[in-house]
């Protein structure tokens, strides 16, 4: 997972595989390559969802700690 | 030549007079007479006069008496004047109780004892009643309003100022006199001009002449503020000539305003009636165009009071409504600096008051934002996080399904495949024949003797042919 | 008043003076005037009145004169 | 005051003045200049009113004396 | 404020302001010119006040003066 | 912040983000970015408001003093 | 089997060889050698299917500690 990513890309082929799998227009031979591809976008994606939590739980405290403060 | 036979004068007018005493003695009559040619002598209160008798309507004397009375008589007579009002004097109709008597010196004489009032006012009266009625009916422009008459002449204004007079009288009249003498010695100085028209007011005869005499005033052209009738001093027979129609008529329809003084203290004439005004007596008649005057003057120094008071009230007046303006600038120059200094301190206030909550409000929107925006980013990851859990369980299950079947495809593949082959046919008990190597599908090519093989499930036979036989392959028909 | 003024003419003009001054239509600019105006018609008519008989005749000859003529 | 005002209008004026100052109509701006045009309209109005009651005085009691000599 | 402003016109521009301001028409960026404006308009309008009070007092006086003296 | 923000787009550009996170319009990609600009936004606005608040404040004493001094 | 077959290619192999045996189009010098080709492919076929269900369970189970952990 070295290229430059987005979620949006990642989920939108994470659904494209799902896809076709159950449509079974995946063919035995990349199942298991597939699979796997759908493994590593679910782990970035779910990586990049807690990053961005995270970041924006910093930034919300940070704001109300300004407003507050 | 001498005639003896007479007698003394005397001696006659004793048998007269002896005749005389007895045919009427002291027998008095009532008779019905004019009286003419009256004279008085007060000295003695002695009444000479005629009793006459005129024509039925005209005046040719038919009868005439010597007249007089003294004593009892002149006292009847006094005693008439009392009663009617009227003067005993010539061209008056009256019923006198009268003697006859005969004196040598006086020759025949009536005496008179004693008049009847009443009849003498009934017979004037009724003369009067006549002439107004007359007047009335007559004359379209006299009216009986009333107990008045409405003439022209009274509805004649009256000048202001009665200054310049056309005045009518008897010549050296003493009612002439009282009148110009009241007239200028007036209390208040004021000045009139009289042009006087003398009549010859001596019976009624004269009535011609007293209506010549306004004909002549109004022909003078002159502008007279009135015209002045007096009468004063002169017989008492004057006094029927206001009683005359054409007299009356004449003042009736006067142009100019006729002012009377020729009354009686007991009675009025028509004169009076058809006249503008009427007074008394000359001396009246003189007091009243003064008064009149003293009226105008009077209404003068009451135009000047008024204007004098009336001015000073508008003086006063202006002074207050100056004041009061100068008091109202005051107060609202005052008011309007007072109002427009709160305004100011309100505009102000409410200026610092809006602000504050505009900020206010600023300040809660803001927080708001600020909710809306920290909230929310929560929810969005929370939402895709189920998301793509959602698809992960997706995955797992799809390819497990997708495994399956593709190990239930091998599986229909694998029983096909197995039921078709060779070594299960054989199994089932056909045998395969072969000759040279090869396998054989239908026997044409092979004779009898000719060497094959026959395979069997377990076991290879090696045989020759001993017979060829056809069939029609019923055999298995199935 | 030169004018040959009659009593009718200056009393009707006196009580024209009086009733405007009373019924305040006379505004103070001509107050004074007015006031003038109705002592001259007093005075006036108060001579007129105590006129010797001469200047009354000569008035009335003059008067009936300005009338004929 | 140098132009011949007459006190009608110098009173009409006057009256304009303080109806406008009382409905408030008059401006902050023009009010002093208002009040002291009011003053000067005042003082001519009394002037006027004084020499006006003066020479009527003055007619009058000539007038009286006229009536009385 | 060194034009010459008069009392109607600073009025009537205060009243604006503060009708802008109740309004809630007057944004953060401006409102602080707006109050700073309002402030001199104030100050403005009390002066010329102020000084016209002096003033019509002054003619006032005079004036209750001459009708007295 | 360097660039002249003024309060009016700073609240619309705020609005603007509020909305497309409510909305979920907001890719997961951006939205920490998103948040973070709001966050400065935010403290840019209340920071404005602070100041103008501050300055009315001083304007308004000065008022005050005025009109009683 | 030596050579590197895939899936695909073994599964389309079989099914041609299962519809040549069905439609008697296969003599029997050949039907042998067909069914032995046939049984070797499903061999190969299951042999594959095996190890990619192995793997794919791997990769499976590793995303769920993945996703847990």
């Amino acid at each position: 997972m070295e290229q430059p990513l987005s979620y949006e890309a990642a989920y939108a082929e994470l659904q494209q595989i799902a896809t076709a799998i159950e449509d079974e227009t995946v063919s035995v031979d990349v199942l298991a390559e597939k699979v796997k591809r759908a493994s590593e976008l679910i782990a970035f994606c779910q990586g990049k969802l807690r990053a961005t939590e995270t970041e924006v739980n910093k930034i919300i405290s940070q704001m109300e700690r300004g407003s507050n403060g | 030549m001498a005639n003896n036979n007479f007698i003394q004068l005397s001696a006659l007018a004793h048998a007269v007079e002896a005749v005389v005493r007895n045919a009427f003695g002291t027998a008095t009559y009532w008779v019905i007479a004019d009286v003419t040619s009256h004279t008085f002598k007060a000295a003695t209160n002695y009444h000479y006069f005629e009793l006459v008798e005129k024509e039925e309507g005209g005046q040719h004397v038919v009868t005439k008496f010597a007249a007089r009375a003294w004593g009892a008589g002149s006292r009847a007579i006094e005693s008439f004047e009392q009663a009617t009002g009227q003067r005993f004097t010539n061209n008056i109709h009256v019923l006198v109780q009268v003697s006859v008597a005969y004196h040598p010196q006086f020759g025949l004489q009536l005496q008179l004892h004693a008049i009847e009032a009443s009849y003498t006012l009934g017979r004037i009266a009724q003369q009067r009643q006549q002439t107004l009625a007359r007047l009335v009916a007559e004359n379209t422009d006299i009216h009986l309003l009333g107990d008045a008459y409405r003439t022209p002449n009274k509805s004649r204004p009256l000048p202001p100022v009665l200054q310049r007079l056309a005045v009518i009288s008897s010549k050296a009249s003493a009612g002439l006199n009282d009148f110009k003498h009241t007239l200028d010695g007036n209390a208040w100085g004021y000045r009139f001009s009289c042009q006087e028209y003398f009549t010859e007011v001596q019976g009624e005869a004269n009535a011609m002449s007293l209506r010549q005499l306004l004909i002549d005033i109004y022909q003078s052209g002159k502008a007279y503020d009135a015209v002045v009738m007096i009468r004063g001093g002169g017989a008492q027979t004057d006094f029927l000539l206001f009683d005359n129609y054409l007299v009356a008529q004449a003042i009736a329809r006067f142009p100019i305003p006729i002012i009377t003084g020729i009354g009686h203290q007991h009675n009025t004439s028509i004169a009076d009636m058809m006249a503008h005004t009427q007074t008394k007596t000359p001396t009246e008649a003189a007091a009243f165009i003064i008064a009149h005057n003293r009226a105008f003057e009077e209404q003068l120094l009451h135009f000047q009071q008024s204007i004098l008071v009336r001015s000073q009230q508008l003086f006063v007046s202006q002074q207050q409504s100056l004041s009061a303006l100068r008091h109202k600038i005051v107060q609202d120059s005052r008011a309007l600096l007072h109002e427009q200094g709160a305004a100011l301190q309100q505009h102000r206030e409410l200026t610092v008051t809006y602000v504050r909550e505009l900020l206010f409000g600023y300040r809660a929107t803001l927080l708001s934002m600020a909710g809306r925006v920290s909230t929310r980013p929560a929810l969005i990851l929370q939402h895709r996080a189920s998301a793509l859990k959602n698809t992960c369980t997706q995955v797992r299950a799809y390819q497990a399904a997708y495994l399956k079947n593709r190990q239930g495809e091998l599986a229909h593949y694998k029983a096909v495949i197995h039921l078709l082959s060779p070594a299960a046919t054989l199994r089932r008990g056909f045998a395969l024949v072969k000759k040279d190597a090869q396998v054989l599908s239908n026997a044409g090519s092979l004779q009898a003797g000719d060497h094959i093989s026959i395979i069997l499930a377990d076991a290879a036979l090696q045989a020759t042919i001993t017979q060829k036989d056809y069939y029609d392959g019923t055999t298995f028909k199935l």
